[in-house]
C-alpha cells in the first residue's frame, strides 16, 4: 500500500485497528479460523452467542443455499458462559485481538447474568447483545421487535457492565429506527445491524422445508441492499456509532456500508465462502481509500448522499 | 496458498488448477485437480471444501472426499446432482478453482488390523478409494463389498479389485453382481472374512445397517457421514451430528466417527428422499 | 406433456387457465410483451399501478442491479385510470386473458374513485390494490404497514365494486399475518405478497445513492426465501387464496409457493431476465405435476410440511 | 428463436452463438455473433439486449447497439466496465448466449439527405457503424468527427475511413489528430460541411454541445442516449428520458431521439461520474 491510510476506528471508548470485524456465529470463537486469518489484523474478533447456560440448538438441517446467500436455523447453539470463559476466552485472551462476546438469553434476567459474568473476566472488550436471532422460540427475536422489550434488555446489561454495550438490531421489523432510539436512549454504546432476515426453501422433492424448523435467517449477499437502507435509516436516527454488516463480500461492499453511515463492518457469511475474506475485506477498504486520496478511513462514514 | 508449513498439517485455501475431468460413470465424473499442498498432507477420509465457480449465484463450497491423492495432485469422484456438481462437470481442464483442506478427521487404521472390510453404496466408493491402497500397502487384507442401483453407476472396480483380496458386488437390478443390497454382501464379508475393523459410506440407512451387523458381530467399525456445510471448519455448526456425546460437527469431529457413537436417526442427512 | 394436469385455480369467484399471473408493473399492459408470449397461455395479467390521475414517477435512474436481484424506483409511473382505460385496456379487452388492473391512491378516497371507475368498464375481472408500494412517499406502502390503514383502504374499495378484491400486501412489516388477517376481515377475497423490500445500493465512486430517490424495492431471487416465508405465515393465518410473489424464475420456484400455501403465482422481475418466463413458469410447472403423478396443480397448495 | 415471420421486424427472443469476440482497443472488444433473426431485421442504431451468462449472481441482460450487420452475423463493439462486460470479453468462440431484438427506434434518414455530418465520442461509435456504411451505400456524403480519450482507445477507425469523405479526429492527449474534444471538430466540420443532418452519440454532455451547435445552424439532429434498462421492451419504465412530450422510454421511444425534444440535464445518465 503506497498511501497510508488510517484505519482506526472507534466504538464507544473502544479503539479499533481497522472497522472490520467478525459476524457472530460465522467464526467461532476465531480459533476456527487461526490456520487462515491473522487475527491481529482484525478490528475485532466478535464470538457466537452465549447464554448462561448450555443451549443444544435446532435439529438438522440447519442451513439451505439460496440465490446469493443462505439460511440458517443454528439456533444459538452454545456450550454456556463458564465453558466459553474456560475454553474459548482463555485461548482469545492469548491473542492481539480486542474481543466482543455476543450474549443471549431466553429471559432479561439471563441476558443480565451473562453480561455480568463476561464482565468479571479478563479479554472481553465489549459485548453485543443479541436481541435479534431469528431461529429460537423464546429469547433471540422477540426482544428485538418492540421497543420496549429492547429498552428493557439494554437497561438490564447497562446496569451491570462497564463494558462497551452493543445492541445488534433485527431486521425483521417495520421501522427498524425507532427500536434503535430505545436502545441507544437505555445507553447502549453502539448498534449492530442487520441479523439474518426470516425466510425459508422448500424442497421440492420432498415437500418439505429444508430446514427442520421450517423457517431461518437469510444472510450473505442477497440481502445487502436491505441491510444498507437500514444502516442509512438508523445513520440518521442515532448518534452513536454502527456496525454495518450483511452480504458484506469484498471492500468495496463495507466502504458501501461505510457511506451508509456505518463507523465499523462485520463479515459473515462470507467466512464461509473464503475462509481469509476478513482480511481481504480489510485489505480492499484500505486500498479503497488509499486509491482516492482519503486518509483516515472514519472520512467514509455517512459520506453517501442521495 | 496460505498454508503455512511450520507444523504437521494445517488446513490451507489452496489455488488449484482441473488438470482432468471425464465422466466414469452413469452421472458421475472424476475430477483430477494439480494441488501440491493438498496432496502432500492429505490423509485417507478427509475431505476438501471446493469453490466451484466465483461470481455465480450459488455461493457456498462444496465438500468432496479426496478419492486418491498421487504426487502433487488429488482425485475428486462426484455425482451430479445439483447446480453445484453440475458446473463442476462443465468445467474444463485448466480451470481454476479454489479449495480448503485437508479437512476432517479420516480414517482410523488401529494397530494390528489384519484384515479390513469396505463396505460402499454408490459414490461411498468416494473416501474409500485411498483407504484401500493405503490397507493393502501396509499388507492388511482387505475385503470390499460395493453396491450401486445399476451396473452403469458403479464406479471404482478397477482400484478395488486392485487393492481387494475379495471385491464383491451387489446392484438392486442385478445388473452386476448378486441382485439386491450391498448389506448382503457385507454381513456374508463379515461372517466369512472375520474382519478386525468394518469401514463404510454410503447411504446413512445403509451405514446404520452395516454399522449394526459389525456390531453384533462385536466388530469395530467406522463410518463416514455425510451433513449440509457452510464453513467446513467447526465455526458455523451447520454440520452437527447425534452422538453419546452430544452434537458434534461433521466437519472437524467428522466425517468419520466411530460407529457406537453415532445416535442413528436423530439427524436427517442430506440424502434423505422423504 | 404426456400426463393431463389440471391447471386450473379459482380466486375468489375468478376461476384462472393456470395459476401463473404476471407481478405488477413488470408486465406493461400486456402489451409490450405481446411479441414474445401468447398471452391467451396465462392465468391472468395483472396490470401495472393504475392512479385517478396521472403520476409522473421518479427521478432517473430508477434501477440498480444487485447480486440476484434489482431495486427499482420506478414510482408508480402511469398515466392515469382514464388513458388507461382508453389505451391500455381497450387493447387488453381484446385479448383472451383474465385481466386484474393494479390500483393505486394517494389517499383512501383515491383508491376507492379508481376501483368504481374501473368496475363501470368491461374486461376488468378483479382488483389488486397495491398498498406496498414502497417507491412513493404518500400512497403506497404507508397504507399497507399498518392494520388499520389497510383496513380502511379494503373497506373503501370492498364498498364500491363487485369485482374481486386482491389486496396486494407489503413485506416491510414486523408481522404480516395480522395486516393479511385486517384486509381479509373487511371482505378481501385474496391476498398477493410480496411486493418489494425496501433496500438501497450507493454508487462507490460517486458516493451517490445509485437511485436517485435513494432508496428502492428489492425483487427476484435475492427475496425468495423472504417471499416464501411470509406466504407460509399469512396460509396459516387467513382463509383466502394467495397469490404468491418473489423472485419466481421457474416452474419449480412456482411450485416451492404453492406448497408453501399459494393458490396462484405472479412473475415479476423473470420477465426482464427472460421475456417468455411467464409460459416457462407455466410449463415448467404442469411439467413439476406431471412427473409427480399429480393430477390438479391446485393440490400443491399448502402441501408443504416441515 | 421464438421470433414470428408474419408481419414486418418483430422483436424476437434468439439463441445467439459467438463467432469471434477480440480485443480492438484499449478496454474495448468486438463481438461477433451469429444471430440470423436479428441480423436480417436489424436497422442501423437499434440495439439489442444481451444476457451474457446464466447461472451469474447478475441477473439483467446489457443493451448493446448493433454495430454492424452481414449474413447472418452481427457485431457489438463493447467497451469492459463491469461484470456484465468483463464476462463478455471473456466468453470464448463457440458460447452461447440469447438477445432479444431489434430494440428501439434507430436512425431515421430524411428524404433527400445530401450530407451527413457523424459524431462521435468512445464507444458512441457503436451505434453509428452501420448508419456510416448505409449512409455511404445511398451515396450519401458522410463526414464523421471522432473523439476519444487516447489514440488506443479510438475504435472503427478504417470503418468510419471508408465509409466517410472526411474523417476527423481529435483526442484528449492528441495522440491521434487533433488535440481536445470531438465537439471541437464537430462545430467546425457543421460550418464546413452544412450538413443536412446530424446524428451523434457519446457521452451526454458531448450530445448535449453537439445537439446545440446544430441547433444554432439549424440542422436537423438525432442523438442517442443510454439508460439503466431492465425489461429493454416498453414494460418497466426504467429507462425514462424527460422530453418535450413527457418521460419517454429510451427502449421503445429511444434511444434515437430528435436532439429538439430533449430536456437536457433532468435525468443522470449512466456513464457519470459525479
Ligand atoms: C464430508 C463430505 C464428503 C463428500 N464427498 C463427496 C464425494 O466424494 N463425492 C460426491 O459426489 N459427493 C460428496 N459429498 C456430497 C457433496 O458435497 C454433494 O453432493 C454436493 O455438495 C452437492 O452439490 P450440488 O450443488 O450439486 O447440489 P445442490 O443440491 O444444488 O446443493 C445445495 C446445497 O446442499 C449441499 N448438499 C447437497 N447435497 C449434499 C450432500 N449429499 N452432502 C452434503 N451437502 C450436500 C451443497 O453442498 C449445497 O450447499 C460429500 C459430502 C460431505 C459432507
Ligand atoms: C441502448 C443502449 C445501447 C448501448 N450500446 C452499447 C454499445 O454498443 N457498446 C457498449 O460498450 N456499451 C453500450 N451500452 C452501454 C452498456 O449497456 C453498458 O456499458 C453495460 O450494460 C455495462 O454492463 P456491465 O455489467 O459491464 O457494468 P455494470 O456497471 O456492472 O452494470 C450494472 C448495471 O448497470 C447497467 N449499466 C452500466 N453502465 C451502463 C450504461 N452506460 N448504459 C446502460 N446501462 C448501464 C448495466 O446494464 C447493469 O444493469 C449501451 C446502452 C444502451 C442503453
Ligand atoms: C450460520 C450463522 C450463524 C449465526 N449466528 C449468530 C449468532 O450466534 N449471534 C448473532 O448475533 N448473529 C448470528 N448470525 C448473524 C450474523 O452475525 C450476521 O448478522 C448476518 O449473517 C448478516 O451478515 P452476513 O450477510 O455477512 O452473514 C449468524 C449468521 C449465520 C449465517
Ligand atoms: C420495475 C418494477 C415495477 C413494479 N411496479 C409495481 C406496481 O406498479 N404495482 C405493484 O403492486 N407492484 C409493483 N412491483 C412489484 C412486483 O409486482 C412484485 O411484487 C415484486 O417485484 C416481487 O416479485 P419478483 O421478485 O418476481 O419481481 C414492481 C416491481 C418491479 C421490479
Ligand atoms: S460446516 Fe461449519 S461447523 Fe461444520
Ligand atoms: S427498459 Fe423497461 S421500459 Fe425501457
Amino acid at each position: 500500500m503506497s498511501h497510508d491510510v488510517d484505519m482506526r476506528v472507534r466504538i464507544g471508548s473502544l479503539e479499533l485497528r481497522n472497522p472490520v470485524m467478525t459476524a457472530s456465529g460465522t467464526f467461532g470463537s476465531g480459533r476456527e479460523y487461526a490456520d487462515f486469518v491473522d487475527l491481529a489484523l482484525l478490528g475485532a474478533v466478535v464470538t457466537k452467542g452465549v447464554g448462561l447456560e448450555p443451549w443444544p440448538g435446532n435439529p438438522a438441517p440447519r442451513i439451505a443455499e439460496t440465490d446469493s446467500g443462505m439460511l440458517n436455523s443454528i439456533g444459538l447453539q452454545n456450550p454456556g458462559v463458564e465453558a466459553f470463559c474456560a475454553a474459548d476466552l482463555a485461548w482469545l485472551r492469548t491473542q492481539d485481538v480486542p474481543v466482543v462476546v455476543n450474549v443471549i438469553g431466553h429471559t432479561v434476567a439471563e441476558y443480565a447474568a451473562v453480561a455480568a459474568r463476561l464482565s468479571r473476566e479478563d479479554g472481553v472488550d465489549a459485548l453485543e447483545v443479541n436481541i435479534s436471532c431469528p431461529n429460537v422460540d423464546e429469547g433471540g427475536m422477540a426482544f428485538g421487535t418492540s421497543c420496549a422489550a429492547a429498552a428493557e434488555v439494554t437497561r438490564a446489561v447497562r446496569e451491570v457492565t462497564t463494558l462497551p454495550v452493543i445492541v445488534k438490531l433485527s431486521p425483521n421489523v417495520g421501522e427498524i429506527a425507532p427500536i434503535a432510539r430505545a436502545v441507544t436512549d437505555e445507553g447502549a454504546d453502539a448498534v449492530s445491524l442487520i441479523n439474518t432476515l426470516l425466510g425459508m426453501a422448500i424442497d421440492t422433492r420432498t415437500f418439505r422445508t429444508v430446514l427442520a424448523r421450517g423457517v431461518g435467517g437469510l444472510s450473505g449477499p442477497a440481502i445487502k441492499p436491505v441491510a444498507l437502507r437500514m444502516v442509512w435509516e438508523v445513520a440518521s436516527a442515532v448518534a452513536v456509532p454502527i456496525i454495518g454488516m450483511g452480504g458484506i463480500m469484498t471492500g468495496e461492499d463495507a466502504a458501501e456500508f461505510m457511506l451508509a453511515g456505518a463507523s465499523a463492518v462485520a463479515v459473515g457469511t462470507a467466512n464461509f465462502v473464503d475462509p481469509t475474506a476478513t482480511t481481504k475485506v480489510a485489505d480492499g477498504l484500505r486500498r479503497f481509500c488509499a486509491e482516492r486520496g482519503i486518509a483516515a478511513v472514519r472520512e467514509l462514514t455517512g459520506a453517501a448522499r442521495t | 496458498m496460505s498454508c503455512a508449513q511450520d507444523m504437521t498439517p494445517r488446513r490451507c485455501l489452496e489455488r488449484v488448477s482441473l488438470m482432468a475431468n471425464e465422466r466414469v460413470a452413469e452421472g458421475v465424473g472424476l475430477a483430477v485437480f494439480a494441488a501440491p499442498g493438498v496432496a502432500r498432507d492429505i490423509r485417507s477420509g478427509q475431505f476438501v471444501h471446493l469453490r466451484i465457480a466465483e461470481g455465480a449465484s450459488f455461493i457456498l463450497r462444496r465438500p468432496f472426499s479426496v478419492h486418491r491423492a498421487a504426487g502433487d495432485r488429488i482425485e475428486v469422484l462426484y455425482q451430479v446432482l445439483g447446480v453445484g456438481t453440475r458446473a463442476l462437470s462443465l468445467a474444463e481442464r485448466g480451470a481454476e478453482m479454489d479449495l480448503i483442506g485437508p479437512l476432517g478427521t479420516g480414517w482410523s487404521i488401529p494397530e494390528g488390523v489384519a484384515h479390513a472390510l469396505l463396505v460402499c453404496g454408490g459414490l461411498g466408493a468416494a473416501p474409500l478409494g485411498m483407504l484401500a491402497e493405503e490397507l493393502a500397502g501396509r499388507g492388511v487384507a482387505v475385503s470390499v463389498a460395493q453396491g450401486a442401483p445399476t451396473a452403469e453407476r458403479l464406479v471404482a472396480r478397477e482400484l478395488f479389485s486392485a487393492a481387494a483380496r475379495r471385491h464383491e458386488i451387489a446392484t438392486d437390478d442385478g445388473s452386476a453382481g448378486q441382485r439386491g443390497f450391498v448389506t448382503l454382501r457385507s454381513e456374508a464379508l463379515m461372517d466369512a472374512d472375520a474382519p478386525d475393523v468394518v469401514y463404510t459410506c454410503g447411504p446413512e440407512p445403509m451405514q446404520r445397517i452395516v454399522a449394526a451387523q459389525a456390531a453384533r458381530r462385536g466388530i469395530a467399525c467406522q463410518v463416514s457421514l455425510e451433513r449440509l456445510m457452510a464453513c467446513g471448519v467447526g465455526a458455523c455448526l451447520s454440520c452437527v451430528v447425534s452422538t453419546v456425546h452430544g452434537q458434534r460437527r461433521a466437519c472437524v469431529d467428522g466425517p468419520v466417527f466411530d460407529a457406537a457413537e453415532i445416535l442413528w436417526d436423530r439427524d436427517e442427512s442430506p440424502e434423505h428422499e422423504g
